[in-house]
C-alpha cells in the first residue's frame, strides 16, 4: 500500500471525479465534501510523498511494472513532491473556499463543477508528477480542457475569451507535441531519463535545435510569458472567482515547472546554457514580461484583470531566474514558483471574496472596504506586502535570492527590473489601500453618525478562514525559507 | 507504402485541406473535412498503420463530423471568409 | 492581420523545415524511432502479453497509463459539455416561463 | 540531391498541412473555421507521428504465425524479424492523440455554441462590434 502511494495521488481525484455525477444524482450538496475528501486524501498522499523523498532520496514508480524505456514511470524528485504537495494543498485550500461563491454565480450547475475541478486538479497532478514525455502531454489535455470548461461558464463575455484561450492552449499544446514528435525521430525514446542519456551526441542536430525551439514556444505559450500572454488577462478576468483561485496561481507555475524540467532533464543544462543561447534569451525574456506585465497591471481599473498582470510580470521573475542560470538565482526562482502560488491564491482569494459581495471586481469597489471587512483586508495586506517583498513575508525572500542571483551574474537590466516592478508593485497596492480608507476619510467628518451605523459585514466564515489561513503561510513560509532552501530546493536545483 | 500512391494522397489531402478552409458554406466545409480524414485514413493505411486508420475513420471523421454537423446546424450555415 | 498571419506562418513552417534537414530518411528501418525502444516490443509482446497484434498489446499494457489518460480527456471532454451545454438548462427555463 | 528530396518530401507536405491549418486558426475570423483549422493542424501533427513509424517494405504490426500452438509462442519471442513489421509505437501513441483532438473539437465547438447563443453570430469582428455597442 505505501509503496503504491504516488499513483494514488493522481488517481484519487480521477476516481472521485469519476463518481462525482453519481454522488450529485443523489444528493447535490454532497459533491462539495466530496471533493473537499478527495483533495485531502491527495493531500495526505502528496506530504506522504515529500517526506519519502526528503527521507530516501528520488522515488521510481514503474506503471504496470514495466521497466522504463518501454513502459511508463513516475519520477518523483525534490522538485516534483515539492510541486504536488503546492498543487494538492492549494486546490484543497480553493475547493473549501469555493463554496459559497459556486453557489452564489452557479447554483445549477454546482454538480458538474466539483467533476470539473477535480478532473482539473487531476490534470495538474498528473502533469507534475510523470516521467514521460508524451504522458505529460495527455495530463496537459487532461487539464486544459477542464480548465476551457471552467472558464466558459464565468461571467458575461467568459466563452469568448475562453475560445481565445482554446486556440492559442491548443496551438501551445501542438508545439509541445512537435518537440516531442521530434525528439522521438532522432533519439527513439519518450523517457525523460532515457532521452537526457541519448541526446548529448546529437546535440548538433539540426532535429534537436528546432524541438528545443517548439517545446519552449509551446511551454511559453502555456505559461503565459508577455509577447503570447494575450490570452490570460481575458480568460482570468471573466472566470468564476472560484476558477481563476484554483488556475491562475496552479497553470502558470506547472508550466514553468515543465519549462524547468524540460530544459534541465530532458535536455542537459549543458546544452541549454553553454551549446545554445537559451538561458541568455530567457533572461531578456523575462526582463520584458517584468516590464511588460508591470506597466500594463498600472492601466487596469478592473481589480482582477489587474491581478493577471501581476502573474504575468512574476512569470517573468521565474523566467529571469531560471535563466541567469546561477545556483543562487535558481533557488530564488524554485522558491518563486512556491511564494508565487501562494500569492496569487491570495490575490485570486480575496478578489473573489469582493466579488462576492459587491458583485463586481473594479477598483472602486474597494471603498470603505477596511472598515467593512476587517480580516479581508489584513489578509489582503499581507499578500500585498508580499508581492511587493517587505521582509516577513515571503516575497521577500524569494526576490532577495533573485536579486543576488543577478548580482552574481552582473545583469543590471534583471536587476533594474525587478526593482522597477517592486516599486509599481508599491503603487499599485498603495493606490488600492487608499481607496480602502478614502471613503472614511472625505465622508466620516460629513456624517458623524456613520461609524455607529456602519456595521461589519465580513464575508463568510468558509470563504474567510482559507484566505487568512493563506496570508498565514505566507508569514510562515517567510520564517522558514531557510529550512525550505536547504531541505528542499537546495536538493531540487539542477547541477549547473 | 507505394511512392505514388502516397503522392496522390497527400495531394488530396492537401486539397481537401485548403477546401476546407476556403469554402465559405459551413456545411460543405465540414463534409469537405470529413473527405479530408478520410483521405487521412488511407494514407495511414497505406503507410500500415490499420489500428490508427480505423480509429480516425470511426473517431474523427465520425465523431468529429457528427459534433460539426451538430454545432454548424445548431448556429449559422454561412460564413464570411 | 492577415499578412501578419501570413508571416508567422511562414515563419514557423521555415522552422520546421529547417528542423527535418537532419531527420533520418522516411521508411528508414535504421532509423533511431525504429531501432531503440520499438524492437523490444515486437520481440516480447507474444511473450508478455500473448497478443499479435503488437499495437494492442503497447495500447493497454506497456502505455497502458497514456490509455487511462485518453479515457480521462474523453470524459472531461464530456463533462465539459455537460457543463457548457447542458447542466442548469432545465431551471433558467422554467425562470423565463 | 534527388535522393535527399525524395526521403524528405514527405515531412514537408505534412508541414504544409500543418501551416494550412495553422493560418485558419489565426487568420480566419468565422470561429467555425478556426475550429476546422486546429483540426487540421492537430491531424497533421499525427500523419508527421505515423511517418515515423513508417520501414520500407515493413507491414502492419500484428504478428504472423502467432497461433500455432503454445510452444511456438515462447520461441517466437525470439524469432520475430523486426525489419518486417512496423514501428508500433507511434501508432499507440497517435490512437491516444486523436481522442485528445476529437475532445478539444467537442469542447471548442461547445463553446462556440454558448458564443452563438449570446450574440447570434459567429464572426469574430461582428462579436466585437456588438460587445462595443454594449
Amino acid at each position: 500500500m505505501i509503496a503504491q502511494i504516488p499513483i494514488l495521488i493522481v488517481v484519487i481525484p480521477l476516481l472521485f471525479s469519476v463518481l462525482c455525477p453519481l454522488i450529485g444524482l443523489w444528493r447535490k450538496g454532497l459533491c462539495y465534501s466530496w471533493a473537499i475528501l478527495a483533495l485531502s486524501l491527495c493531500a495526505v498522499a502528496s506530504i506522504d510523498t515529500l517526506f519519502a523523498v526528503m527521507g530516501g532520496g528520488t522515488i521510481h514508480y514503474r506503471l504496470g511494472g514495466w521497466a522504463p524505456p518501454f513502459g511508463i514511470e513516475y519520477v518523483i524528485d525534490h522538485l516534483n513532491a515539492m510541486m504536488l504537495v503546492i498543487v494538492s494543498l492549494i486546490s484543497l485550500i480553493v475547493a473549501i473556499y469555493s463554496r459559497r461563491s459556486v453557489e452564489q454565480e452557479l447554483p445549477e450547475k454546482i454538480v458538474y463543477f466539483y467533476t470539473v475541478f477535480l478532473l482539473q486538479v487531476t490534470g495538474f497532478l498528473g502533469i507534475v508528477i510523470t516521467g514521460d514525455l508524451f504522458n505529460l502531454y495527455v495530463f496537459l489535455e487532461i487539464g486544459s480542457l477542464a480548465g476551457y470548461a471552467l472558464i466558459a461558464i464565468g461571467e458575461d463575455g467568459a466563452p469568448l475569451a475562453t475560445f481565445r484561450y482554446i486556440v492559442m492552449g491548443t496551438i501551445g499544446a501542438c508545439f509541445y507535441l512537435l518537440g516531442v514528435g521530434y525528439i522521438y525521430i532522432s533519439t527513439g525514446s519518450l523517457n525523460m531519463a532515457d532521452v537526457q542519456q541519448i541526446l548529448p551526441q546529437l546535440y548538433h542536430s539540426k532535429v534537436i535545435l528546432t524541438a528545443v525551439a517548439f517545446l519552449l514556444a509551446g511551454i511559453a505559450i502555456k505559461m503565459a510569458l508577455f509577447p503570447v500572454h494575450v490570452w490570460l488577462p481575458d480568460a482570468y478576468t471573466k472566470a468564476p472567482s472560484a476558477v481563476s483561485a484554483l488556475i491562475a496561481p496552479l497553470m502558470t507555475k506547472i508550466s514553468l515547472y515543465v519549462m524547468i524540467r524540460v530544459l534541465f532533464t530532458v535536455f542537459q543544462p549543458h546544452l541549454s546554457i553553454e551549446l545554445l543561447p537559451i538561458t541568455d534569451i530567457m533572461v531578456w525574456a523575462g526582463v520584458i514580461a517584468i516590464l511588460g506585465g508591470a506597466v500594463m497591471a498600472l492601466a487596469q481599473t478592473d481589480f482582477k484583470r489587474m491581478l493577471c498582470y501581476v502573474v504575468v510580470a512574476e512569470v517573468g521573475y521565474i523566467v529571469g531566474g531560471v535563466g541567469l542560470a546561477n545556483t543562487v538565482a535558481m533557488k530564488g526562482a524554485i522558491l518563486h514558483i512556491l511564494n508565487d502560488a501562494v500569492m496569487t491564491v491570495g490575490l485570486f482569494t480575496v478578489a473573489g471574496i469582493v466579488t462576492y459581495k459587491t458583485k463586481s471586481h473594479n477598483l472602486s469597489d474597494f471603498e470603505d472596504l477596511f472598515r467593512k471587512m476587517p480580516f479581508t483586508m489584513a489578509a489582503f495586506v499581507v499578500v500585498a506586502l508580499s508581492i511587493i517583498g517587505v521582509p516577513p513575508t515571503c516575497g521577500f525572500f524569494s526576490k532577495w535570492y533573485l536579486i543576488q542571483g543577478a548580482l552574481i551574474a552582473k545583469h543590471w537590466a534583471f536587476l533594474a527590473a525587478l526593482l522597477f516592478s517592486s516599486l509599481v508593485s508599491v503603487i499599485l497596492f498603495f493606490r488600492i489601500f487608499e481607496i480602502g480608507y478614502v471613503f472614511r476619510a472625505s465622508n466620516g467628518t460629513q456624517t458623524h453618525g456613520d461609524e455607529h451605523t456602519a456595521i461589519i459585514n465580513e464575508a463568510p466564515l468558509s470563504m474567510l478562514i482559507p484566505t487568512i489561513a493563506i496570508a498565514i503561510a505566507m508569514i510562515l513560509i517567510g520564517l522558514y525559507n531557510q529550512a525550505i532552501v536547504s531541505n528542499i530546493i537546495a536538493f531540487a536545483i539542477p547541477k549547473l | 507504402m507505394i511512392l505514388p500512391l502516397d503522392l496522390i494522397l497527400l495531394l488530396f489531402v492537401f486539397i481537401c485541406a485548403i477546401a476546407a478552409i476556403t469554402v465559405r458554406d459551413l456545411l460543405s466545409a465540414v463534409v469537405i473535412l470529413g473527405a479530408y480524414s478520410f483521405f487521412m485514413c488511407l494514407l495511414w493505411t497505406q503507410m500500415a498503420a490499420v489500428d490508427v486508420a480505423f480509429t480516425e475513420a470511426s473517431v474523427s471523421a465520425g465523431i468529429g463530423t457528427v459534433l460539426m454537423i451538430g454545432a454548424v446546424s445548431k448556429t449559422k450555415r454561412r460564413s464570411k471568409d | 492581420m492577415k499578412i501578419l498571419s501570413l508571416i508567422t506562418v511562414v515563419f514557423v513552417g521555415a522552422a520546421l523545415i529547417y528542423g527535418t534537414l537532419d531527420m533520418p530518411k522516411w521508411g528508414d528501418p535504421h532509423s533511431p524511432a525504429s531501432t531503440h525502444v520499438s524492437p523490444y516490443y515486437l520481440r516480447h509482446s507474444l511473450h508478455d502479453a500473448a497478443t499479435p497484434n503488437v499495437v494492442t498489446t503497447v495500447l493497454a499494457d506497456y502505455r497502458g497509463y497514456d490509455t487511462l489518460g485518453e479515457t480521462a480527456v474523453v470524459f472531461t471532454a464530456g463533462m465539459a459539455c455537460i457543463l457548457l451545454l447542458r447542466a442548469g438548462r432545465k431551471r433558467r427555463g422554467k425562470g423565463h416561463v | 540531391m534527388f535522393e535527399f528530396i525524395v526521403s524528405h518530401y514527405n515531412y514537408w507536405m505534412y508541414i504544409a498541412l500543418m501551416m494550412v491549418g495553422f493560418y485558419a486558426m489565426m487568420a480566419k475570423r468565422n470561429l467555425v473555421k478556426k475550429i476546422i483549422g486546429m483540426n487540421i493542424f492537430q491531424s497533421a501533427i499525427i500523419l508527421f507521428y505515423i511517418s515515423t513509424s513508417v520501414k520500407r517494405g515493413a507491414t502492419v504490426p500484428i504478428l504472423e504465425h502467432a497461433h500455432e500452438g503454445h510452444g511456438a509462442v515462447a520461441h517466437a519471442a525470439h524469432a520475430v524479424d523486426v525489419m518486417q513489421y512496423a514501428n508500433p509505437l507511434p501508432h499507440v501513441l497517435m490512437l491516444t492523440a486523436i481522442v485528445v483532438m476529437v475532445a478539444t473539437l467537442g469542447v471548442a465547438l461547445a463553446v462556440a455554441i454558448m458564443i452563438y447563443k449570446r450574440y447570434h453570430t459567429l464572426e469574430e469582428d461582428e462579436i466585437m462590434m456588438s460587445i462595443r455597442r454594449g
